[in-house]
């Protein structure tokens, strides 16, 4: 399948996103209620807090096949589970710069925050980070070929 | 009075009565909600979507009418009428006529199959005559109850029994029943609530708002009619004479409100200038080619609400175009489409052409509610709205009847829910010594034990309405869900949350031997309680379920990429099948409930929720930051209806310090707030350790006093320069410096609607020209000039404005590009503003200047909403969990807020507001348990090595390390299924229930199958 | 001028026994009494007629009553068929410009550009007879239509109901 | 005049032989010799004749706080879950630690691996371990049949060669950036405190790789790589890698193939080196056992550098200092947040 | 354009106050200034004017130039602004008011020579013998020329006639055929009317002076004639 995606001219790159329940997902509903358009190149899958979310199921999302991978949670200070994120801050920010030194693309992996009532910055974030990856091309380093 | 009766008498199924009923029947008391149609829903059911978060209105409206419909303290009584309501508070005798259905509703499966075989066709009030229905009928698709009514009046049958009666023989149900009677119910409740609503103002009789014979001139109501997908032309948006797309569409404001000529409508509707944006946004985004140009024609832009002045700005940067103009008449021009000559400003004449007009119609009372209140003994006000006072805002005149939603005065439905919630707080407070004395309770069926079945997965796929199906192909999408291993069942649905189709989920899950259940459709933040219930009505685990968001997060965001938008729900069906898969069947936790409460703030929100609390019988610890209690309202000379604030607040204070049941800590502030809903602990800087169940935070806001920069005034520099509240303090001293004065002017708007604080303050403009009234009524000959950018006197309040005219104080409109400038000149002050209708530099002279600044958050409303874990809005006020349907509640249980804390807000509404948030926190206090979180975090013993990493970053204190065995255990009741100790475990050791690891990557992995 | 007899009976409060009716009212009553009978079939032309709504009989004096009122007997002067109504219409009607002692005062340059909207609204029917049955509305209608160069005839009702009259013995009293 | 490995060495014989004379403790866990040239190895005592057998020099490269936790559940009678843990004081064992060897048992004592009660620890200040392959390198990779060690330099000699090498040219990389040779914790101390070295360039084979393009970074580590043959020595000699179940070996959830996938063993080496992320003391035994040669030690290098750099944080320092991925301040950096970085570019 | 500066000391507003007076429902203070009456008002622009900023001058005390605009005489008090205004203010009404209080030297000559000749009798001046005579006149040409008209009437002073109804002084002074065709509406439905010899003037331009005495006057005197002449009925002919 990705070599098939690949091998066509017009190779659109497949983001999975890990959002947060509380505002990022709400923030991403909002985004569709407001009717903000973004690429559908973004596969979301909610999680109860960015504090959930551990290095492994980013790498696992990266060897599985997803060309970027967009972790977002509540600003801080705004942790639906009080400090969810600051944990996630410090995981996400060792792993993105371990990341980077082993030659995954900064872009490749992003996190952000986004509240519940920011629609508008997560269509912008889900359009930035579609063309920050698709400038980079497929992801191939950690893909696991099955 | 002996025991009261311990059920309460709803009146009105709008969202208000609903509310209310809900709170009610919530707490411990049965209902009987009363509703004139054949389902209840009321206006909201008919709008499209609501301002300012642009929510799709039936969506947001539908779980809480099905929690509703299905309530087991809920009778629900359609078609029915109040007839006499006789006795008195705590003992009311009620006669109700209900009318018949000619439907058998123990019987109807809402196939439709009568309908579509009936001959006769009628307009369908719903949506507002625009289109057509037939004589049996649904009032419309998501309807609760979901049967189908025969409308005697056009039912060919009823008129000439033998003639017809298709219905009668298609019935698969046998549910028709031309036989039907009246019924008359007698019923004994402790309390009456009147949720009665509106009218939309019916501007047949303006002529020259071509209404009625210009078609493509529609009423706001037709109009949400015209975009809602439920509507006429199913959200097609098409315009009545040609049924094409209009390109161009004009609003006309304010008519049948603030109009004392025509309309005789001298209140303002409060609502109208917000829909209007909203319907002129949403107008673009229905528009196939995303290019609607929209104009607004008003008089003074009214967006005075949370969240609304930001979309008012987003409106016109977005381009749509805003005229201050009345428009004097609407004339057709070719095609059909329709010439709008309006006046600028300065009295240039501009014309216009636009493919429709939608008049911004105002809200009012039904003539049959004005008889009711009437038969009833309530009284009313000159404007046919219930009477109350800003004191007791949901009050009537008779005791033990209360009011809510717009039958008081017209209002939005956040301010109608708060109401409703308040109304359910009065009836509480008079009926609480018998609450559960006449409640029922709820039972599932035993449910199936699923274990050792393999998945038996069925995927409902919802097409909205057109808001999915517009965009997505729902047919491809259910076919292909099919193919999905472990799925042995899929179907699509037009609204899958409507209630035949959640029945009928229900019959299927018990029918297939469904052991999953995944939905795709909308957002599960609104929707999964809804599905999960029906699970267990099915008699399998509410657990066993995902949802897979195909609207918000796919057919809204890709709407023209339907291609794309179709292969992306299906990755997400399919991402849902695969995690489902490995969802198992969890118990349903409970914690035990302190049944005390917290309140945080003593001004008159803080002070009239723990009074609230307290007759009921609930403890309240109360704490005040300040030396003293009343907060704010020591400085607050009068309501805008002019009862005196000092004098009421020196009873609520006397009242709280008399009570055996509010414990209050002055000069106190909470330091640390552990645990959560039921189970609070907090500690207070007086070193006091509270247990409570609840709390509710009323920390009030504070005036902006503008000492330096651009809205400076003189402030500080002159002492004739105050704030408002800083005039009312000499208003209450009765300061004999303020007689003999000449001049004075008020500037409106100092810091409000600026780059740096861009909301509303809401209650300036009232409260300025209610002191403007006042000090006209000091010096007569005074004169006093007003210097505004919109009036926003909304609602009753248009009649203060409305005196302050008469009495010959004198409005001036600035802007943002021409401020007032204000100077001293020997000693004197000299304020110059232009006049835009003159068009001249007007110099006043004034001996008194005063600052309608803006109300500002304080700056610690953000430590207290850490410690609450509640979250705020970009202007710093604290962000409730819903705006339109959870005015009060946090997103956080348990935790709730009233008054200036949450948006600045008349004491009217403030008082409401901390009556509402009593009500809520009733629901909890009045029950010994509260549910509990059941995703929780579980341990894998045999990964477990005992690091205790888990247990550091549980903020919960959920996670401790077992003395004997040195690994990580689990405390269910304190967790709360956030997860950060299962990030943190290398060894993989702790997990969560129905959300580890290997589900989430599996939907990961699915989601990369088929990309 | 209806509104001046009208309303300075009211507001001066002079006392009186007859009642103040307009003939537009009375033209309509009695086509419908059949007291007057009229036939639009010397109308083979299909001349198309509007009418002008005097402000001071239809705002100001009897609403949108004698509005339709006129417009009835119109349509049955002209036939139903030729009949072009005019928008705003009725009570919201534009006044011709001619009223309020326009036409006496002088300022002819102010009165004609005044007459601008009633020409251009006139001129959208496409009329060829006007009916103003007011004076002050006849003369303004009949300058502004010179003045701005329309094409239409500007007459008073009776004409045309005079000429529609269909006699019979008993109602003229003609003999044979 | 001995050498000062030689006095460390009998200095300790002396201090465990009393130790283990006393009772103080039932076994201590120290070093001897093997009988290959340059390779100690662990050896555990429980009497004090034993004592002269251990030894100490600049070979003792594997971590000993790896071999604690099971030296100490040796003395601990056997257990059922659930069964109540052992009554009365449990005999405790002492052990030799260096700098980074004590602060692993500071973090096994955080983590709860590792009872302090019933350690007994034996402080040497280290001088920096030899790297035995730099041994081998700077002999060109001729046999070596004996090494006599001076205080700075080393005799080696082999079959027809003898060569007298400086000693600090051969310290492992660990050690020639070490600044805390001292332990951290201890019971008793063999010499004196050294206190913290300077180093420069405490970073610089990590910063090395930092200014290299992301392609180069990749192809850096995918070379340095992919002579990994998966057989865990790097962390089997590990004193942080103690789960029952590695991910590496977990089949529910699958993290990485079990297979030689290139990508697999990306993971492997990512996440592993990822789990020591504020844990690492940068001992070197992972580097130290590895067959293939492989230098995975820069991996958890970079990791203790961003934790020093981002959080001030270096791992077992302290014992009351939480592990930094176990705690957080509320103005932790963030600028690698998108939105906030773009917040930023606004401004 | 020149910089207009308006210094408020104190608010006089003469002329707002005098027409409150005299109008107490006036309601000038109620003006939203939303703008409503300039789009509907004709007049609006004329002279640099419209409805609203002549509100808006009366209410900011801009007395000097509300009495000096001639726009109280492009204003034809018709009203429309005040059937949609939403405070119902009655613009022609105040312009009626501020007409009158022009000096009658100041107001245009020809409309008030006008109110001053229907004072003494009729707006074109001509006497009544005049018309009792052209009356006569034209009906016998009728009768005459017209044998199918042969019977026709046209009653003057007829006591007792059930309607009264009066006639516009222009076609008596030039278009006296114009007042045929009415007769013969009114005869062919057999109508008993009858004019009057005095205060027969259909028109009455003594409203639009502003002065309210000699439009009291003139209806007045009419009303006494019709009833005088005892009719039920006085019909209006415009």
């Amino acid at each position: 399948m990705n070599d098939i995606s690949k091998s066509k001219g017009a190779w659109e790159p497949k983001i999975i996103a890990f959002l947060c329940n509380w505002c990022s997902y709400a923030g991403a509903d909002l985004a569709g209620v407001s009717r903000y358009q973004y690429p559908p190149s973004i596969r979301i899958v909610r999680v109860p807090c960015s504090g959930r979310v551990s290095p492994n199921l980013i790498l696992d999302a990266l060897r599985s096949g997803a060309d970027g991978v967009l972790v977002s949670g509540c600003h801080p200070g705004d942790c639906h589970y009080i400090s969810g994120n600051y944990y996630a801050r410090r995981r996400f920010a060792l792993l993105k710069r371990f990341l980077e030194f082993v030659g995954v693309e900064p872009d490749r992996v992003n996190f952000t925050w986004i509240s519940a009532s920011e629609g508008e910055q997560f269509a912008q974030v889900a359009t930035e980070v579609t063309e920050r990856v698709r400038k980079l091309g497929p992801a191939t380093h950690l893909l696991k070929e099955f | 009075m002996s025991t009261p009766k311990g059920s309460v008498l709803v009146v009105g199924g709008g969202i208000a009565g609903v509310q209310a009923a809900l709170d009610l029947a919530d707490s411990g008391f049965y209902v009987h909600l009363v509703e004139k149609s054949a389902a209840i829903g009321g206006s909201m059911s008919q709008l499209d979507k609501t301002f300012p978060t642009n929510d799709c209105s039936a969506c947001i409206l539908s779980p809480k009418l099905v929690e509703c419909g299905r309530h087991l303290n809920i009778n629900l009584l359609t078609l029915s009428e109040v007839l006499s309501v006789d006795g008195e508070e705590g003992d009311f005798q009620v006669r109700v006529r209900q009318n018949p259905r000619y439907v058998d509703p123990e019987k109807c499966i809402a196939c439709g199959s009568c309908a579509e075989k009936c001959p006769k066709k009628v307009p369908n009030e719903f949506d507002m005559g625009l289109g057509k229905r037939k004589a049996i009928y649904l009032r419309y698709p998501q309807a609760v109850p979901l049967k189908y009514a025969i409308d005697p009046d056009h039912c060919i049958y009823l008129k000439k029994p033998g003639r017809c009666g298709f219905c009668e023989k298609v019935c698969p149900a046998d549910a028709i029943n031309f036989k039907d009677q009246p019924k008359e119910h007698l019923l004994n409740v402790g309390s009456v609530i009147l949720a009665l609503g509106f009218k939309p103002f019916d501007p047949s009789g303006l002529d020259f708002t071509g209404y009625g014979n210009l078609k493509n001139v529609v009423t706001s109501m037709e109009f949400e009619r015209l975009l809602s997908p439920s509507g006429p032309c199913q959200g097609h948006m098409e315009r009545p004479s040609d049924h094409q797309e209009p390109k161009k569409i004009a609003w006309l404001q304010c008519v049948g409100s603030r109009d004392i000529n025509r309309a005789c409508h001298g209140y303002c509707s409060s609502v109208c200038c917000m829909y209007a944006i909203k319907q002129a946004v949403i107008a673009r985004e229905h528009s196939s080619s995303g290019a609607v140009d929209a104009t607004v024609f008003y008089m003074d832009m009214r967006t005075h609400g949370k969240g609304f002045e930001a979309y008012y700005d987003r409106a016109r940067e977005e381009g749509i175009k805003f005229h201050r103009a009345r428009v004097h008449t609407v004339s057709p021009a070719e095609n059909d489409n329709l010439k709008v000559r309006y006046a600028g400003e300065n009295g240039d004449i501009r014309e216009d052409e636009f493919d429709l007009v939608v008049l911004s119609v105002g809200l009012a009372t039904d003539p049959q509610v004005i008889k009711l209140a009437n038969d009833l003994g309530i009284e009313l006000d000159s404007d046919s709205f219930a009477r109350t006072t800003c004191l007791r805002p949901v009050e009537t005149s008779r005791n033990g009847v209360f009011v809510c939603g717009a039958l008081a005065e017209p209002k939005d439905i956040p301010q109608s829910v708060m109401e409703a919630s308040a109304a359910a707080l009065e009836a509480e407070r008079i009926l609480y010594p018998s609450r559960w004395t006449e409640t029922k309770e709820k039972h599932f069926p035993k449910e199936r034990d699923v274990h050792a079945e393999p998945p038996r997965i069925g995927v409902f796929v919802c097409s909205c309405g057109i808001n999915i199906a517009g965009v997505v192909d729902v047919q491809a999408v259910t076919d292909y869900a099919w193919k999905l291993p472990g799925v042995v069942f899929a179907q699509n649905n037009l609204f899958t949350c409507s209630q035949d189709t959640i029945n009928q989920m229900a019959e299927t899950i018990k029918r297939e031997r469904l052991n999953r259940v995944v939905v795709a459709s909308c957002t599960p933040r609104t929707h999964e309680p809804l599905f999960q219930e029906t699970l267990r009505e099915a008699g399998i685990n509410k657990y066993l379920f995902e949802m897979a968001n195909i609207r918000d997060q796919d057919s809204w965001v890709h709407q023209r990429q339907p291609e794309a938008a179709t292969e992306k729900a299906k990755d997400l069906v399919r991402m849902a099948v695969a995690k489902v898969r490995g969802d198992d069947p969890l118990p349903y936790n409970t914690v035990p409930v302190i049944k005390s409460a917290m309140v945080i703030g003593s001004g008159v929100a803080g002070l009239t929720a723990a009074l609230s609390l307290a007759d009921q019988g609930f403890p309240v610890t109360l704490v005040e930051r300040k030396d003293r209690l009343g907060g704010h309202a020591h400085k607050f000379f009068r309501t805008w209806q002019g009862q005196e604030m000092q004098p009421y607040l020196s009873e609520l204070v006397s009242m709280v310090e008399a009570s055996d049941l509010i414990d209050v800590h002055l000069g106190t502030t909470v330091q640390d707030v552990s645990g959560s809903v039921g189970q609070f602990t907090s500690i207070l800087t007086d070193g006091t350790e509270v247990k409570h169940g609840v709390a509710i935070v009323a920390v009030g806001a504070e005036s902006f006093k503008p000492r330096e920069g651009r809205w400076n005034y003189l402030y500080g520099k002159n002492p004739n320069v105050h704030t408002l509240l800083e005039l009312d303090q000499r208003f209450i001293k009765d300061d004999p410096g303020l007689k003999g004065l000449n001049q004075a002017v008020f500037i409106h708007c100092v810091g409000s609607r600026v780059p740096e604080r861009p909301y509303c303050s809401r209650v300036c403009c009232t409260h300025a020209i209610d002191q403007a009234l006042h000090l006209k009524e000091m010096n007569p000959d005074m004169d006093i000039f007003m210097l505004y950018r919109d009036i926003r006197t909304y609602g009753k309040r248009e009649h203060l404005y409305q005196e302050a005219r008469a009495k010959g104080i004198i409005f001036i409109r600035y802007d943002l590009e021409n401020l007032p400038r204000v100077s001293e000149e020997n000693g004197s002050m000299v304020v110059k503003v232009r006049d835009p209708i003159i068009d001249a530099s007007v110099t006043l002279h004034p001996d008194l200047l005063i600052l309608a600044s803006a109300v500002r958050p304080r700056d610690d409303v953000g430590g207290l909403s850490k410690l609450f874990k509640c979250a705020m809005t970009g202007d710093g006020f604290l962000l409730e969990a819903h705006m339109k349907l959870r005015p009060v509640d946090f997103a956080t249980d348990g935790v709730y807020l009233a008054g200036l804390c949450h948006y600045p807000k008349p004491v009217e509404e403030t008082i409401a507001q901390a009556k509402a948030a009593a009500s809520r926190a009733g629901l909890v206090l009045s029950r010994d348990a509260v549910p509990a979180e059941s995703i929780t975090a579980v341990v894998n013993l045999q990964k477990c090595t005992g690091c205790a990493v888990c247990a550091r970053v549980c903020a919960y204190h959920a996670v401790n390390m077992d003395e004997n065995s040195g690994k990580a255990q689990v405390d269910t009741g304190l967790c709360k299924g956030c997860g950060a100790c299962v990030a943190g475990c290398r060894s993989d050791a702790i997990t969560l229930k129905n959300l580890g690891n290997e589900q989430i990557m599996a939907a990961v992995e699915a989601a990369m199958e088929d990309f | 001028m209806f509104y001046a007899t009208l309303e300075g009976l009211r507001r001066f409060n002079i006392q009186h026994k007859f009642e103040f009716v307009s003939i537009i009212s009375l033209y309509a009553q009695w086509i419908r009494e059949g007291r007057l009978k009229v036939d639009s079939s010397w109308n083979r032309e299909g001349l198309k007629f509007t009418v002008q709504d005097p402000c001071k009989l239809v705002r100001q004096g009897l609403g949108d009553v004698v509005a339709e009122d006129l417009r009835f007997v119109v349509k049955k002067v002209a036939g139903e068929e030729n009949f072009v109504d005019v928008w705003p219409r009725l009570s919201n009607n534009y006044c011709c410009g001619g009223g309020g002692g326009a036409l006496q005062a002088g300022f002819v340059e102010n009165r004609r550009k005044y007459g601008k909207l009633k020409f251009d609204q006139l001129a959208a029917t496409g009329a060829d007879v006007v009916i103003t049955p007011c004076h002050n509305c006849h003369s303004q209608v009949l300058d502004i239509c010179d003045f701005y160069g329309g094409r239409w005839k500007t007459t008073h009702l009776w004409n045309w109901l005079a000429n529609a009259l269909v006699m019979d013995d008993s109602a003229t009293g003609r003999e044979g | 005049m001995s050498t000062v490995n030689e006095k460390i060495t009998s200095e300790i014989r002396e201090k465990v032989r009393e130790l283990l004379a006393s009772g103080h403790v039932a076994a201590f866990l120290g070093y001897t010799s093997g009988s290959v040239p340059m390779v100690m190895q662990p050896l555990i005592i429980r009497t004090p004749e034993d004592a002269d057998r251990l030894e100490w020099n600049s070979f003792c490269v594997l971590n000993l706080a790896n071999y604690l936790p099971a030296l100490l559940k040796s003395f601990e009678p056997p257990r059922r879950p659930g069964d109540p843990p052992p009554e009365g004081p449990l005999p405790k064992v002492g052990v030799l630690a260096t700098g980074c060897w004590s602060r692993n048992m500071v973090i096994q004592v955080q983590e709860n691996q590792v009872d302090r009660d019933r350690v007994v620890v034996v402080g040497i200040s280290s001088r920096g371990m030899v790297d035995r392959k730099k041994v081998l390198a700077a002999v060109g990779h001729r046999d070596v049949t004996a090494v006599y060690e001076y205080d700075h330099s080393l005799k080696v000699s082999g079959p027809g060669y003898e060569r007298e090498i400086n000693r600090w040219d051969v310290v492992r990389d660990n050690c020639r950036t070490c600044v805390h040779p001292d332990p951290v914790i201890f019971d008793h101390m063999i010499g004196d405190l050294k206190g913290e070295r300077d180093v420069a360039d405490r970073f610089r084979q990590v910063e090395d790789i930092e200014v290299l393009a992301p392609e180069d970074r990749w192809s850096w580590f995918s070379t340095e790589i992919a002579s990994c043959i998966r057989c865990y020595a790097c962390r089997n000699a590990c004193p942080l890698c103690y789960c029952p179940t590695c991910f590496v070996d977990d089949s529910r959830p699958q993290w990485v193939g079990k297979s030689i996938d290139k990508a697999d063993t990306a993971i492997f080496h990512i996440l592993r080196a990822y789990h020591c992320a504020g844990r690492c003391t940068d001992c070197g035994s992972c580097e130290s056992a590895c067959p293939m040669g492989i230098k995975m030690r820069i991996l958890t290098r970079k990791l203790q550098k961003d934790v020093l750099e981002l959080y001030g944080a270096e791992a077992g320092m302290d014992m009351q200092s939480p592990p930094p991925l176990s705690t957080y301040k509320m103005d932790d950096p963030q600028d690698f947040i998108l939105t906030e970085s773009i917040k930023g570019e606004e401004k | 354009m020149q910089e207009n500066n308006i210094d408020l000391e104190k608010i006089r507003a003469g002329v707002k106050k005098k027409i409150e007076q005299a109008v107490p429902e006036a309601n000038i203070n109620y003006c939203l200034t939303c703008g409503l009456c300039a789009s509907g008002c004709p007049a609006t622009g004329l002279d640099d004017m419209d409805p609203r900023k002549f509100l808006r001058m009366l209410v900011l005390g801009q007395d000097e130039e509300i009495l000096n605009t001639d726009w109280i005489y492009a204003c034809t008090m018709c009203q429309r602004c005040r059937y949609a205004c939403p405070m119902g203010i009655d613009v022609g009404r105040i312009v009626y008011e501020i007409r009158g209080m022009r000096p009658r030297e100041k107001r245009p000559k020809n409309l008030q020579r006008s109110c001053d000749l229907q004072r003494q009798n009729n707006s074109t001046g001509i006497p009544n013998e005049d018309f009792v005579w052209v009356v006569g006149d034209v009906l016998e040409e009728v009768r005459e020329n017209e044998p199918e008209w042969k019977d026709l009437q046209a009653p003057i002073d007829k006591k007792g006639a059930k309607y009264y109804l009066n006639q516009n002084a222009k076609e008596p002074t030039v278009e006296p055929e114009e007042m045929v065709p009415l007769w013969k509406i009114l005869h062919a439905a057999d109508i008993d009317w009858t004019y009057s010899s005095e205060w027969w003037d259909g028109a009455n331009y003594c409203l639009f002076t502003g002065d309210p005495g000699d439009w009291e006057y003139t209806v007045r005197k009419q009303a006494e004639v019709v009833d005088s002449l005892g009719c039920r009925y006085y019909i209006n002919t415009e």
